[in-house]
Parts: structure tokens; C-alpha cells; sequence
């Protein structure tokens, strides 16, 4: 099996659906003679042509609301935002109509759209690129939230996505692009939507992360194990919104002990939401309070400073060991 | 492409009922058809109004003073797509929507009845958003070879709004087969036209994004039929999209829950009283003995009769369950959304 | 004193405020010849002149969006969104300009704007009208977002919001604007923003709601107590955002149970990040898992069953009693 | 009021240097303020690139061919407004800003150094959102009873933003002295200017919303100077909003993280090199002696040696302390940001 980045699985997911199914259109800024600014749509338009793979104007609530409408009509848009913090000026077409066509409508109409997004800390880039969104979409109600932790899972959940029935916001961590390659199947496979990963099994504590920050995660927890002699399970949300409760109650209601890590400021974000889970459903197991390790309630964190603010292992580590203290 | 700002206001018949253009060809039938929904529209958007003050009907937006609307979904063919805003039911009507689907919507049920295969979306409440879905079915149209259109609806406030300007851009760059009409009623609640904008011509949008602006008397149907038919036999031809604004006034609130009297004259409302939409179109339609005197009072018994069954089924409607709540978020409802039905409605 | 509904108040804070300072401008939709769609301003423009209090053409990014020009020049906007889920289509104005200008200029520039807008449920509203936001700008970061309960609240946090030298969003339940009347001073005084209000003391639970879910949690509380001897400590969070995670976390820690009450949907949300809070800071304490009596995940329900949905008294005295539960 | 489109490119000077046109009246002190600045941003922005090369600063957009945007700056006085992008920075560099501010804000630091006293705020990222600041600004003045004015400026791509228009409209309905300026470069990174609208000139949709619109030779600073000029003066004296529309180009890429060559010709770029502001200028000003040859020479070695303490003002500045980025979210910082600054920085 080729080793690939996540860049080029998603690339190699697109080109897929684009091959298999005519509805499928992807367009948004450069995503077309450019093939994106992180080349993720890279060939795509030279292969596919310029009416599968387009650019657009430069205007994001254009991009959603087109897409609304093909979606509405029987296409399966894929839309790229060019940083998910842009998608701001969409907020109303998610929020408002790509979440609520089915709804409203009593079932009668549906948006098979997805939309894709890079965000994350880690690349310095300048304001508004590297914001977490996934809290106010998981909010929006309506919009499953899908943040893939590398390159197997991305093109799983993003085959799974596209042909989901409903909109699916896609966000890919930018630090997740280039820096690490897996063994990806060159064929189409899914990975069901709404069910988190068990990454690694454990007894003592269940770590539950997403994104870039699941390996940080990781790596944090086998320190502490290495270093402590303790055992600890680690989750992979996946899909962030709708919660797969079963996966993280079950856990926790085994080790007693939790801990949350993103990098999403913390005010009613997912973390806030998963620790409110545990508290409903697995409290009489819960040994010590269950941490939040994300960003602070700040607006995301100056590039010359984020190494200090975004969780890094060390403070995972520190939040892992007061969790674990007895 | 360069198009000059539009100068003519296009009409066929004047407020007094004369033949001052040439009129669209229609057969009687047809004549028949858009004059039948005008005059059923007036009636059912009365009866909403009464049916609200008497509580049964959630708060709903009048459209009187405004039913040559019709004529915005006339030239349209079924696989067409209309895509409107509350004020929109008569051209929803024309275009094959049951006038129970909006009594359905303002009594706050679910939107049922807007269908893909009459090429209908829900009424749309926010300002403007629909008229960038309307852009994305026309390119959608476009893009699978067809020779359908999409028509985007909506009123001279929405106008102002970012994402109706996107959409016009998105149309002209894309030669979308998309018509975008704007049913200027003069005011966005209580804010006059002059306050939405500092040009007296909201067609004038158009041009901008090279795409042709068009300025039509909105209160005569067949001058609204003609200039949207123009623009969609363009449009099915592959030359891109319209503008079109139509000129007219709604005669009463702005919704139930509004008070006219707080910002518009009485002489104001007198002037459109005076050019009354239907009153115009059925002396056109005498004088061209299309229609006699005994027709017409035919047709207004039919449509009270046909809207006195509308108002009956509407009463035998069964309310949606609160269960559906849940069933239509999405395809297929989430573990931890039927684990809240369940809390807030009791274990089935 | 006299007897005001809510719109009063708020419409005499508003009169006050144009009064004492010249930097005060009141616009948005309606606000000036119609007084606003729920006469909140009513008769201000007559009075003030139509230079303090004017209507805008129909675009809430360009309200927000001239709203932050002007604050950034030195005066004191108050913006008014017809209905909040339509601040959605400035979203991008409030989450990433007003609330981050303070932040990206490291304190160079300050954003001094309130956004006032009507919001919530029993009042039959079409779609959006309804809708509840408080946790979208409560993550946003950089704005302050509060909800009075009632006219004498209404009247003292409006005062501190416009006095407030950053952004506040100040959204005002529809159900509240004349149902209830209250004594209500003719002066000015302010309420400060960011500290809550124990409404009532108790020993039992801690139950915390706010804006008109404060009074169904109330009636309930009294229910409770009165049928089942308990005592039961009501409080009002009124600024949602940032918390005052301190008497929050004292009442819990005391009476051991508590309750988080809103009409908001339940993923992501303030409740969430409540529970977060009395999960981090008053776990030890806790002697069953904090409920969460809430909109579900669904788009806000539709008119026509929006009392079944709707938090309402019986399902927060059952949620209390299950919380009582030894 | 109507506008109609604009038809005339305004030019002073063609890319040769002969005169075509009435210079605007500038006194030989505020010629070589201009070209010094022109000079010195182009030194600026390719050192900001090699400081890019060496990690030394980060992302980072060029605007070399773009100088002539120091004349969108140089008719305003300290108490006017400029709001401009990433791209603007010549433009702020006239206002007033040091060119310290922006090698701080692009290494990552916070943006400080933009004041209200020199009437700046920082370089806006978000495509387009500054216009409707602008307005705001421009609002705030009138209202004050100023003779101030608010310049926007965005760049073409922006133009298809919701945003953009509704500043326009704003500006329009309330006659704000308000100048929005397009640095039309005829990219929005790789897509180029006809796949951002379908008409020949952005400045357009000036007439479309009552504004003017007026089309300059962007490449040429004196026709920029004189435009923008002509703007500010009927701003000032009440007559409301502008558009003006600059045709430029960028030399250089988007930014350090983007390869031009994707998607333009050499021979676009060599048609756009032989149109060189700066080069251009120089010529004017020699022939029309207000420049030496040796007044050159100092000047440009003037300009080497502020760079070079720029730089090394910059190399000196000290990072924000962590503890700040608690500090700016509000002007009082809430007790539970304090406890998130001691449990990520440490308890202090
Ligand atoms: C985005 C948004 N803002 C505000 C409202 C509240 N509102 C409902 S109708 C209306 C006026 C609309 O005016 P116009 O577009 O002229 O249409 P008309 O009602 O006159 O047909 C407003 C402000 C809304 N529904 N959506
Ligand atoms: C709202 C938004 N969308 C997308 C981007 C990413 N982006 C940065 S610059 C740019 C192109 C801007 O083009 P233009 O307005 O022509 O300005 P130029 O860079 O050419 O000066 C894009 C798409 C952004 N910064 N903001
Ligand atoms: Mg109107
Ligand atoms: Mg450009």
C-alpha cells in the first residue's frame, strides 16, 4: 500500500467521487488552476475538467449558498472554504439553511453537501486561518462536524461524507497535511460518521482527543504510562458533532478518570460538552474531575506566542498526572 | 457583456385597464389561469389574515396590492425552479404549490408541499439567502445540460443585503440560467425605498455584474409575464441571467404584527389604490372579451368555493407530532438525539 | 416607583443613555420612525433626533460592520438586530472584528458596541425569530454576552453594557418584553456584567437558569420545595459569558446537586460549559450527576410544538426531583 | 443622483513618463515624499520577503508593482481614516505608520503602532470586512461634524464580497465621506480578475448603488494621487462617496507561500513590467526637474539606510510575554481567564 500524507489522501478521495459519481462538484477559491492553496485539489480540474473542479469568486457566502442550491437540486457539492475561520461569512448559510433544509421542510428536502476547511495552530499563519470552528457548527444543529486525525481516517470519513444525505463540515488540521504519511488503500472505503476510535486501549484513564492534537495526545499518554507504569485509553472523537456517546461513556465508566483535549478555545466547546456527557452518564464512576486541556477563552493565540498557549504534550502530561493522582 | 442601466418602465395594459404595449401571447386559458390565481390569491391572503385574528394562523405577511406576482411564474415550466420569500404564495400557486403548504408553514407546521418535482423550496424567512440557492439550482441546470431555469424572488429590502449581490455576481460569472425578480413594494416593514438605497432604480443592480436590469410596472401581470418570459427564453437559450424589478406596493401591513399607519400616508395608499393590480388585468380582460362579466363572477365563486375547501382541510390538519422534531435533523436521527426525545417527551 | 414591562425599561435605559452622552447612536432595522418591530424604541428617534437613532438599510453585516467603525473611532453604538438568528448574517462582523480588534491591536484599539437583539420561544415567531445564539458568541471570545430576566435587570446591565468599554451582545427573551411589570428606578443605575445573582437562597440543589427560563426554574423550584420540603438555591447567571464561575461553584459546593436550565439546544452550550465548571471546580461536592433541562439537538422546534419542546415547568420539577433523589 | 459608468482611464503620466494629462498641484518637498515612499516600500517588501526565506518573519504578501498606492494616502491629512488590507502597507507608511508595525504584525506580534491618532487600524486579513469599518468610520465624522474622510481599501477579489457592497450601499444612503479603493492587480491569488466578475471594470458598481465610480491607471501615482484627491475634496465638502478603481498588477506572488507561475504567462507579466510605477515616476520627476539625478541617488541611499535600521529596530523588538494574550481580550481581564493564564503559563 503507498505511504500518503493526508494531503494526498483527501486528493486521491476526491478524485474517486469525482470519478464515480457526476454529481459531485468540488469549487471555492484556487481550488481549480491552482488546485488549492495547500494543494490538496491538486490535477483535479486538469483530469476532471472545469466543470467538475471550478474557482469561484471570492466571496464565502456565495460559495455555500451555490452549494445549497446544487445540493438542493440533486448535486453532491463539495465546497472548500480556504480557512475554516472564513467560514464566518457563510455563517448564515450553514447555520441558518444547509443545517435546516431537511427540517423545516419536513424531510421533503435534504443538502448532500460537504464542506471542506483547513484550521489549526502549528504554521503560523496570520489571524483567522488557524481558528477551531468545530464548537459553533456542533451548535448549529443539523451539520455533522468531522475532523480527521491523519491520512487513513481522512479519506474514510471523507468518502463517508460526501455520500452522507446531509451536510458535513470537513475541517483538516494543517499541521496533519505534510507531517506524518500512513498506508492508505488505494480504493474507496468508508469510515463510518458519528463513531469515535478506540486508539489505543487502556484501564486506568481515557484521554479523548481529535485532530492534530490526538498525537500529542498520544504521545503524552505513553510517557505517562512509560514513565508511571499506569495504562491509559485513548479516543479519536472523529465525527465531534453528533457525539458518540457509547465510545466515551463506556470508557469512562471503566477507568474512572478522564481528560479532554483540543485545541478549540474552551467556553461551550466540545470538550465543555463532553465532560457534561460524562457527567450525565458515567459521574458515579468518575474518580477525579475530568480536565480540560485546550486552548484559553482568547481569541487563538498570536503566532509568536502559540507554541506556549496551544496544549502541548508537556501540558498534557502535567493534566494527565494530576487526573491519574489518586 | 455591457448592459446600460434600464430607462423604460415596461407596461402593457395602464392603471385604467388600456392596451399601452404589446401584449406576451397567452392564450385565453391562460388569461384565465393568472387572472383565477390573482383573484384567489387576494382572497386566501384576506382569509389568512382573518384566520390569524382569530388565532388559528401564526403571524403571516399579506400580499394584496401585489398578486400580478403571477406573472413572475407564468412563463415558467414545471421543471423550472422558483425560489421565493413569504411574500411570494401567488407566484408559488401559479407555479403548482398547494395554497395548504404556506397555511401549513404560518400555523408553524413543517414545510411540506414544496417539492423537488414542482421545483419549489420553502418560503424562505431570511432576507436574501435565497437568492444564492437560486443561483446554485441554476448552475446545477446548467452544468447537467438541461434547458431549465431557476428564479430567485425577493423584495427591495433584501436588496441591501451581501448575499444578493453575490448572487447576481455568481449568475454573470457563471452565465447561470437564473432570473432574479424584485418584488419593490416600496418599504422593507416600515423603511422606505430611499432609505434601502440612494438610486431611484434597484434594476440598476444589475449592470454592475453585467447582467441586463429590467423595470416593469409590477402591477401589471401582463408586462411582469412578458419581461420574465423574455429573460427566460434567454436564459434557456444559454445567454445568461436577468434582473428584473417590479414596481409595486403592498396595500396593507407588513405582516399581522404590523401597523402601516405608523409610517405611510393615507394619500400614499390612495395613489396604488388606484392602480390595483386585478382591477387593471379584468378590464383588459372584458375589453378584450377574453373574459365576460358572468365569467368573472364564475371564477370569483369558484375560487371563494375552492378556497372555503382550502380552509376546511387546513382545520382538519393534523398538528406534527413532536416526535418529528427529532426525525428530521437528519437522515437517519443520532443515538444521543433519540436519548433526548425520549428524556423530554417520556420513554414510548 | 412606577411599574415597567421590560420594553420599557430598556427603552428609558436607552433614552438615558442618548441623553448623558452625545457619543450614543441607537440604529438597525425599524428602530426609528416604526420604534423598533417590539416598540423598544419607540418614540426615541421623535425625541433625540433622527442623527441618534435612525433606521439602516436591511444587511446585518453592514449594521455590525459601520457599528465597528464607529466604535473604533470613539463612539458608543448600539446596534439592534431585528431578531438574533439573524445576527448570523454578521457573524463574521461580531467574532472576528468586534471581539478580536482589542485583542489583534494588543489593546491599541477597543471596540465599545452593544448589539441588542429580541430572541426566544412561546411566542409563535417564525423560523430564526426564535432561535437562541448566547452560545455562539459565548465561544466567539472577545464579547461579553448577557441576558436580563426581567425589567429591573434589563435596565441596570443595559446602563454597564453601553458603559462597557468592549463589545457586548444583549440579547433580550421576546416572552419577557411585557409579560412581567416590576418597580423599576427612573435613574440610572447599572447592574455589573459578569457577576451572577443568587435570586433565591437555598440549601438542597443549585439550580441555574437565565433570561425567562429563570422564572419557570423559579416556579418549579418553589413547587419542589413547597410539595417536598427541600430548599432549593435559584440563580440567575445573567451575564452568560464570561461566567461567574464563583457563585456558581460556592452554591454547588454547598448544597452538593444542581440543575442548569435554558432554552438554548444542548451541544456546546452554556449548560455544557457550566457543567464543565462544577465538573473542574466542585466535582468532590457533587452527589448526582447535574441535569441539563434544555432545547434538544434539533433546529429550534417548530411553532406549532414548541410548548412540548420548550423547557417548561413540569419537566424542570421532574429533572429537580430526580436530582434530589438521595 | 445618477451616475453613469465610467468610460475614461484617468492618466498623468504614461508608462514612458510623457506627461498625458494635468498633474495634480503637489509642491517638489511632497513629489519626493512620494517617490521616497514608493522607493522605500519596494525595498521594504523585498527585504520582508528575504526575512520570510530566512524564518525570520511569516507569511508575508508583496507589493512590488503596486507603489502607486502611495498616492491613495498622500491627499489625506493625519485626521482622516485609511483601512486597508496586507497589501496596503505603502499607502499606511504615508499615513504615518512605521514600518515597524507591520513586520511585527507579520512575525506573529500584535498589531500595535496603527492609532486613532494617525487614524489607522491594522491590516484587515479578512477579505472585504474593513469597508464596511470604513463607512462606519466615515458615519462617525459626519456625524461629528467633522471635514474628515475614511479611505477603504481592498483589492479585487474583494470586490465579489457580500461586504463590499454593503458598504457601498451604506455610504451611498448616508452621503458618508467615504473613498473606497480598489487595487484592482488583477489576481485574488491565482484566479484571476474576469473569474471575479463579468463586467470590464469594477468601478461599476460605484453608479450601481448612486457612487461614482472612477477608473485610474493604478501604475501611475500622480492620475492616483489626483483621483483620490478629487474624492476626498467632495467627501469633505459633503458630497458624499466615491469609488475609485486602481489597474495595477503584483510583480510577485500572493504571498511567500504562493508560485505565481501556476497560473500566469511570462508575457503577461513582462506586458505588466514595462509599465513600472516607480520607473515611471522617476522619469517624470528628472524631467520635470524636480528630481536630480543625484537627488536620486541620496534618496535611494537614504531609503537603504532607514531599511537597514529598520531591520535591525525590528531584530531588537522583543516578543509579546505569553501573559499578554490574557490581557487584550478585554479591558478587565474576568477572574476565570486569570485562572486559564496560571494553570497554561504556570501559577506566577
Ligand atoms: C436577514 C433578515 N433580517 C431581518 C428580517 C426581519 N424582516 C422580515 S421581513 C423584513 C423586511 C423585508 O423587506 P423586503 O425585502 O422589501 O420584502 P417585503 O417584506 O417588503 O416583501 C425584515 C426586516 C429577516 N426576516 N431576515
Ligand atoms: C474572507 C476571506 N476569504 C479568503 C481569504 C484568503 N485569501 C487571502 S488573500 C486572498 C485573495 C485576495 O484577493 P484580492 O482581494 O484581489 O487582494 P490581493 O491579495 O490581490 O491584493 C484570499 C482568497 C481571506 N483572507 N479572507
Ligand atoms: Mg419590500
Ligand atoms: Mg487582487
Amino acid at each position: 500500500m503507498p505511504k500518503w500524507t493526508m494531503v494526498q489522501a483527501i486528493n486521491q478521495a476526491l478524485a474517486l467521487e469525482l470519478e464515480q459519481d457526476r454529481r459531485v462538484r468540488i469549487f471555492g477559491e484556487d481550488v481549480g488552476r491552482n488546485g488549492g492553496v495547500f494543494r490538496v485539489t491538486d490535477g483535479l480540474q486538469e483530469r476532471f475538467g472545469e466543470d467538475r473542479v471550478f474557482d469561484t469568486p471570492l466571496a464565502e457566502a456565495g460559495i455555500i449558498g451555490v452549494a445549497v442550491g446544487m445540493a438542493l437540486y440533486g448535486l453532491r457539492p463539495v465546497a472548500e472554504i480556504q480557512f475554516a475561520g472564513f467560514a464566518h461569512l457563510a455563517f448564515h448559510q450553514v447555520a441558518a439553511q444547509a443545517a435546516r433544509l431537511r427540517y423545516r421542510s419536513g424531510g421533503e428536502h435534504h443538502v448532500p453537501l460537504v464542506i471542506r476547511a483547513p484550521f489549526g495552530g502549528g504554521v503560523r499563519t496570520p489571524e483567522l486561518h488557524s481558528d477551531s470552528v468545530e464548537a459553533f457548527y456542533a451548535h448549529a444543529e443539523g451539520i455533522k462536524v468531522v475532523i480527521p486525525s491523519g491520512p487513513y481516517e481522512a479519506k474514510g470519513l471523507l468518502h463517508a461524507a460526501i455520500q452522507d444525505p446531509d451536510p458535513v463540515f470537513f475541517l483538516e488540521h494543517m499541521k496533519l497535511y505534510r507531517s506524518l504519511r500512513e498506508e492508505v488503500p488505494e480504493e474507496r472505503y468508508t469510515i463510518p460518521l458519528m463513531e469515535a476510535r478506540v486508539v489505543q486501549p487502556g484501564n486506568d484513564l481515557t484521554a479523548i482527543a481529535y485532530g492534530a492534537l490526538l498525537h500529542t495526545t498520544l504521545a503524552a499518554a505513553r510517557q505517562v504510562e512509560k514513565e508511571d507504569g499506569v495504562s491509559i485509553e485513548v479516543i479519536d472523537l472523529r465525527t465531534v458533532h453528533p457525539l458518540d456517546e457509547e465510545t466515551v461513556v463506556a470508557s469512562v465508566n471503566r477507568t474512572g478518570r478522564a481528560l479532554v483535549v483540543h485545541e478549540d478555545s474552551r467556553a461551550a466547546s466540545i470538550a465543555a460538552e463532553v465532560i457534561a456527557v460524562i457527567n450525565e452518564r458515567a459521574l458515579y464512576a468518575l474518580l477525579k474531575p475530568v480536565r480540560r486541556v485546550t486552548c484559553p477563552d482568547t481569541p487563538f493565540p498570536l503566532p509568536a506566542v502559540e507554541d506556549v498557549i496551544v496544549p502541548h504534550q508537556e501540558r498534557i502530561v502535567r493534566a494527565l498526572r494530576e487526573t491519574l493522582e489518586p | 457583456m455591457a448592459y446600460p442601466f434600464p430607462t423604460e418602465i415596461h407596461r402593457v395594459v395602464d392603471p385604467e385597464g388600456n392596451l399601452v404595449g404589446d401584449p406576451p401571447e397567452l392564450s385565453p386559458e391562460q388569461h384565465r389561469k393568472l387572472y383565477y390565481w390573482m383573484v384567489f390569491g387576494r382572497m386566501w391572503s384576506e382569509r389568512m389574515v382573518a384566520l390569524q385574528r382569530q388565532g388559528r394562523m401564526g403571524t403571516f405577511a399579506p400580499h394584496v396590492g401585489q398578486e400580478a406576482q403571477a406573472g413572475i411564474a407564468s412563463p415558467l415550466r414545471q421543471d423550472d425552479w422558483l425560489l421565493g420569500t413569504y411574500r411570494e404564495c401567488i407566484a408559488y400557486f401559479v407555479k403548482g404549490l398547494s395554497p395548504l403548504a404556506p397555511m401549513a408553514t404560518h400555523r408553524g407546521y413543517f414545510s411540506r408541499g414544496y417539492t423537488r418535482e414542482l421545483g419549489l423550496v420553502p418560503l424562505q424567512i431570511v432576507i436574501g439567502n435565497q437568492m444564492l440557492h437560486a443561483v446554485g439550482v441554476a448552475m446545477a441546470m446548467q452544468y447537467e445540460g438541461t434547458d431549465r431555469v431557476a428564479v430567485g424572488v425577493c423584495g427591495d429590502g433584501a436588496t441591501s443585503q451581501g448575499d444578493f449581490h453575490e448572487a447576481l455576481n455568481f449568475a454573470a460569472v457563471f452565465q447561470a440560467p437564473f432570473i432574479a425578480v424584485v418584488q419593490n413594494n416600496q418599504y422593507a416593514i416600515s423603511v422606505p425605498r430611499q432609505r434601502q438605497a440612494a438610486v431611484e432604480y434597484l434594476a440598476y443592480r444589475g449592470p454592475a455584474f453585467g447582467i441586463p436590469g429590467y423595470i416593469v410596472d409590477g402591477n401589471d401581470v401582463l408586462a411582469v409575464h412578458k419581461v420574465v418570459q423574455e429573460c427566460v427564453e434567454r436564459a434557456r437559450a444559454g445567454e445568461g441571467p436577468s434582473l428584473v424589478e417590479l414596481l409595486t406596493y403592498r396595500m396593507g401591513a407588513h405582516t399581522t404584527a404590523d401597523d402601516p399607519t405608523k409610517y405611510r400616508s393615507d394619500e400614499e395608499v390612495a395613489h396604488w389604490q388606484a392602480r390595483d393590480p386585478i382591477k387593471r388585468y379584468r378590464i383588459f380582460l372584458l375589453r378584450q372579451e377574453i373574459l365576460s362579466n358572468e365569467e368573472d363572477e364564475a371564477l370569483h365563486e369558484q375560487a371563494t368555493a375552492d378556497l372555503q375547501r382550502c380552509v376546511e382541510e387546513f382545520e382538519a390538519m393534523p398538528p406534527p407530532r413532536p416526535e418529528e422534531i427529532f426525525e428530521h435533523v437528519f437522515e437517519t436521527p443520532p443515538p444521543n438525539l433519540l436519548r433526548q426525545r425520549d428524556e423530554i417527551l417520556g420513554t414510548p
